[in-house]
């Protein structure tokens, strides 16, 4: 499906979500309030059928989080990405991991690595950091490690 | 002719000539237990680094070849290390319990070692029930496995101890079976008789297809017994790390080792004499010349040979095969090779009466 | 007929078993397919490829003339800080402030042998040797200086 | 921890499988709840070699990061190094010297052998033959030696750079290629005799962790792991880079969706990636094998993103770029995290040694799990 289409479907979906193009694949920003209704018909709606969530990851923008999902389509082999931006204290989404069942630990490591609160999910524990983990999440820009880190 | 028996028959006639009937038997009991020490000693250092090198070149390397010519020093370096290393009790193990598993073992496997005959006229007690013996002391070894896993409050250990458990008890059926039909070829449980049956041919040859079909229920039944792979899920290293022994280092931990090593010799022992005639050289019908070839063969080197024929099977069994799962191993002892061997029993039995056999 | 597929499993199980009892049995009677290395022991035979990415050495020549600039290319591109030079002004015969180097410093326990160095030098200077015996009793000797005492920098080279 | 063990029920057992468990293959920690023998739950704790590269691929330049991905999936170090250099390609837009793309799919193919070999043998061994481990290991090395004369490191190469790779081909690398192809194909035969034969080993795989293919999907599986359940997810194919579009070579499915079935696929595989290999080595073409680069790299501000196929499924490179001489943000998305994601639902119900060989199946590399 081209991108002129697949923008029209999502409009019809999701009337605020905006659109950028000029990357690799079609980029829509929407707000975090929205990600679970149009997560849900993305994956459902039979002519967009985004049942792959390759990378789902965090970027730390030092005055706002973005999360990003890239989606894939194993029927009709067309990608998106979605982007979505969360405030610097207390970011919190809507889990997705009931539609994309790999988000579940991929958002565990986001949780751990940038403080992102997944509303809703079924396990938010720390996964790679060690037990009792304490203080700042160790992605962010700020994250400051005077014994392990070495800089150039 | 120098041969174990003279030699036994003259340290015997020497004994009672200086000393009383009592004193004699008690002398030659000390000897008999030091004998049996030091062979379990040789055995172990042969057989681990024998299973060395069956390993090595199955696996195309070379093995053991720095400690001694040719690395045959390799295994005694080994026990020197195993000897001076700590033998540490976890401190939430049953303390009694976990340092008396590893001496039942090897008591187990001492014991066994009295029906066999390892030369002609040389056995430590001929008695009449032989092969009942056998089996019946050769089940005491899942004992030791049991308590070493229950006493040394490990999971992994317990996991490995009750594994063993339903294997052993479960394989004895048609290791049992597939001796008795042996049994009920020569009419007698004493290994001596058993032997002596086999004057003219060994059962394998004479006994056609049933008894060959009974050796291979009994080879598969024995590995299973002794724990070795593919049936070695009592210690499943992937699995359970080392199973029952987990906890178990140092001397404690060679003892079961040992113990292993002995198993398997001893059951091979038993193999090569039901099946292969035990010390009987080998005989071709009526070709005299040839048979007493065979007959300037110590008795003793045929034993051996034959029994370490058996041990390389085991040994190219467990460098060759992979591991069963525990409900694969049930299955194949209750569906097939249980039925079959009860089967196989039915014809031994016919073919023993109708006498169908050379 | 159940009695029928029973014995065909049976032996057909049976006979995949020793096929691969066959296999074992040749590489256990055939002792010349044997790969080992006795690694200490062919020491001299053990030639490693050319390219074979060791440690980084400074080349010198007969006259223990190196052709390092100093000009800190390899420090840069080094992602470890594996490499670091010091340099002094060398007071050439004409009276001429020259920079050169006074310690070309390798940590070799932080390198990654990643090859950057040795693509980013201009002049060729240093290159991957072929050692791989890196062991060392002591820490510290593990950081070395890679121009030769009393080594200078050969004629000609910018 | 002790909250976990208080939600168990009666019967139920905790045991800790790993951090240092010889079925692990590294230093993976499963937690996992069985009753007898059959398995409830299993529930992975990472980070035991949490290196933080992607914190660390911050702080380094373009030129430099590349290397660091050697270190996370060590037995395909050359695909990560290869995915991380296109995508700097892509938006450097440098045109990739033909040869130099035909010398990175020849080391592609073979670091995806020598991968599969090293997982055939591992797999065996999990499951209690020792003997084919050594023999995978003969071929395997044959691969390392040739790495080791082209590229001087058997392992993690660093061989790719922007642009092409670092050197030249050895002179004798095409007659070792060939060499090993031949020395492969004596070989492969063996496999088939020691293990994929065996009854018990097929005993041991068939109906073992049984992954269906929606379920593959939306784990986010990916290479031989979803291909062994039916999904088409090979990126060369569907998303072809380098001059994957012009090769002769089959995308391997199977449709059981059991241990079996991916131990097939891997296995087919490696002969598919022969097949590449036997197609490229005569046709290498002449010409330079590294463009002409700046020595100092600098990545357009924007978001570059590369989809690359490991020996365990898609590897994934996320470059978000500010313009300046360091990346901004790096997101590796790899094969082995979500691969792992799926191994509770595969392992509920089955047996404790099913587990070792469902996680052998599954081709875990712990540093590629943990990054």
């Amino acid at each position: 499906m081209t991108n002129e289409e697949l923008k029209a479907i999502i409009t019809e979906i999701l009337p605020t979500a905006t659109f950028e193009e000029g990357g690799q694949w079609l980029t829509i920003n929407i707000e975090p309030v929205d990600w679970k209704l149009l997560a849900g018909q993305l994956r459902q709606e039979p002519s967009l059928f985004f049942d792959f969530l390759f990378c789902l990851t965090c970027i730390d923008w030092k005055t706002h989080l973005t999360m990003v999902y890239h989606l894939d389509s194993t029927k009709f082999r067309h990608n998106i990405v979605i982007k979505s931006k969360l405030a610097v204290d207390n970011p919190s989404i809507e889990t997705v991991s009931d539609i994309w069942q790999t988000a579940n630990f991929h958002e565990r490591e986001v949780y751990e690595m940038f403080g992102v609160n997944f509303i809703n999910h079924p396990d938010l524990r720390l996964l790679i950091l060690p037990d009792g983990w304490e203080g700042k999440r160790p992605m962010l820009k700020d994250f400051e490690d005077p014994i392990n880190m070495i800089r150039l | 002719m120098l041969s174990f028996s003279n030699i036994s028959k003259s340290i015997d006639s020497g004994l009672r000539a200086t000393f009383d009937a009592t004193w004699t038997m008690v002398i030659e009991m000390v000897i008999a237990g030091v004998c049996v020490i030091s062979l379990f000693a040789i055995l172990g250092l042969v057989l681990v680094l024998m299973e060395r090198k069956v390993s090595a070149w199955m696996q195309i390397r070379l093995g053991p070849n720095r400690v001694g010519p040719k690395g045959m020093l390799q295994s005694l370096a080994d026990t020197v290390k195993l000897l001076v290393k700590e033998g540490m009790t976890p401190d939430g193990a049953d303390k009694f319990l976990f340092n008396l598993a590893p001496f039942i073992a090897i008591i187990v496997a001492m014991l066994l070692m009295a029906p066999i005959a390892f030369a002609k006229d040389f056995q430590l007690w001929d008695m009449n029930i032989g092969v009942l013996y056998v089996s019946a002391v050769s089940s005491l070894m899942v004992i030791s496995i049991l308590m070493a896993g229950w006493a040394s409050n490990n999971k992994y250990s317990l996991m490995g101890a009750m594994r063993s458990g339903a294997q052993i008890v479960s394989y004895e059926l048609s290791a049992g079976l597939s001796i008795l039909s042996i049994v009920v070829l020569t009419g007698s449980l004493n290994l001596n008789d058993i032997i002596l049956s086999q004057a003219n041919g060994w059962w394998i040859f004479k006994g056609h297809i049933p008894v060959m079909i009974a050796f291979i229920i009994f080879i598969i039944a024995v590995t299973a017994e002794t724990n070795r792979a593919p049936f070695d899920l009592a210690e499943a290293e992937s699995e359970l790390t080392a199973g029952f022994h987990t906890e178990y280092s140092g001397m404690k931990f060679a003892l079961f080792f040992l113990a292993e090593y002995v198993n398997v010799f001893i059951v091979c022992a038993i193999g090569a004499t039901l099946f292969f005639g035990g010390w009987m050289p080998f005989h071709i019908g009526h070709w005299e010349g040839f048979n007493q070839v065979m007959d300037f063969i110590p008795s003793s080197v045929w034993f051996f040979g034959k029994t370490f024929f058996l041990i390389f099977l085991i040994m190219w069994f467990r460098w060759t095969f992979p591991r069963l799962r525990i409900d694969q191993l049930l299955n194949l002892e209750w569906k097939y090779l249980l039925p079959i061997s009860m089967f196989n029993l039915l014809l031994v039995t016919a073919m023993a009466i109708l006498g169908w056999y050379f | 007929m159940f009695i029928v597929k029973y014995i065909k499993d049976v032996f057909s199980g049976l006979k995949s078993l020793a096929v691969g009892l066959r296999r074992t049995l040749y590489y256990f009677t055939h002792h010349k397919e044997i790969i080992t290395q006795q690694y200490p022991d062919n020491r001299e035979t053990l030639h490693l490829p050319e390219r074979f990415k060791g440690e980084v050495v400074m080349l010198h020549d007969e006259n223990n003339e190196h052709a390092c600039t100093g000009c800190t290319a390899c420090e840069l591109a080094c992602p470890n800080a594996t490499i670091k030079i010091i340099t002094k002004f060398d007071i050439s015969p004409e009276g001429k402030k020259k920079k050169a180097i006074d310690k070309f410093v390798y940590h070799l326990e932080l390198c990654t042998m990643c090859n950057l160095c040795i693509v980013a030098c201009p002049t060729d200077a240093i290159k991957m040797a072929q050692t791989f015996e890196h062991s060392v009793y002591n820490r510290a000797d593990l950081t070395k200086v890679l121009n030769k005492p009393g080594s200078k920098i050969r004629e000609g080279v910018e | 921890m002790v909250e976990e063990i208080g939600r168990t029920t009666e019967g139920d057992v905790i045991i800790n499988v790993g951090p240092q468990h010889p079925a692990t293959h590294g230093v993976l920690h499963l937690l996992i709840t069985i009753n007898g023998e059959t398995i409830k739950k299993v529930e992975p704790h990472l980070g035991f070699i949490h290196r933080s590269i992607e914190k660390m691929c911050e702080s380094l330049s373009y030129r430099q990061f590349i290397y660091v991905t050697s270190r996370m999936d060590y037995l395909s170090s050359h695909i990560n190094n290869h995915a991380c250099a296109l995508c700097l390609e892509k938006g450097l837009q440098i045109e990739v010297p033909s040869r130099a793309q035909v010398i990175r799919v020849l080391m592609d193919e073979l670091t995806r052998i020598a991968s599969h070999e090293l997982w055939w043998g591992a797999m065996a061994m999990d499951l209690g033959a020792f003997t084919p481990f050594f023999h995978a290991f003969r071929e395997r090395e044959t691969i390392n030696d040739i790495m080791e004369e082209t590229c001087g490191a058997r392992l993690t190469m660093n061989y790719i750079v922007p642009g092409g790779v670092m050197q030249d081909i050895h002179p004798n690398f095409q007659q070792r290629v060939k060499d090993f192809i031949s020395l492969y194909k004596s070989k492969v035969g063996e496999y088939d005799e020691l293990v994929t034969g065996n009854i018990i080993f097929q005993n041991r795989m068939k109906g073992v962790g049984y992954l269906s293919a929606e379920d593959a999907i939306s784990f986010g599986c990916t290479g031989p792991t979803a291909r062994g359940s039916g999904v088409t997810c090979d990126i060369r194919k569907l998303y072809p880079y380098e001059i994957y579009e012009q090769l002769q070579f089959d995308e391997i499915l199977e449709t059981a969706g059991d241990s079996f079935a991916r131990y097939m696929v891997r296995v087919r595989e490696m002969n598919q990636s022969i097949r590449i290999i036997e197609q490229l080595i005569d046709n290498i073409p002449e010409g330079d094998f590294q463009a002409k680069t700046k020595a100092v790299l600098k990545l357009p501000k924007g978001e570059f993103y590369q989809r690359v196929e490991t020996a365990r499924g898609e590897f994934g490179v996320y470059i978000v770029s500010e313009g300046g001489t360091t990346p901004y943000r790096i997101k590796f998305r790899s094969p082995g995290f979500s691969n792992l994601s799926a191994l509770d639902h595969m392992a509920r119900g089955s047996k404790l040694g099913d587990l070792v060989a469902m996680m052998g199946t599954l081709d875990l590399v712990i540093p590629d799990i943990d990054r």
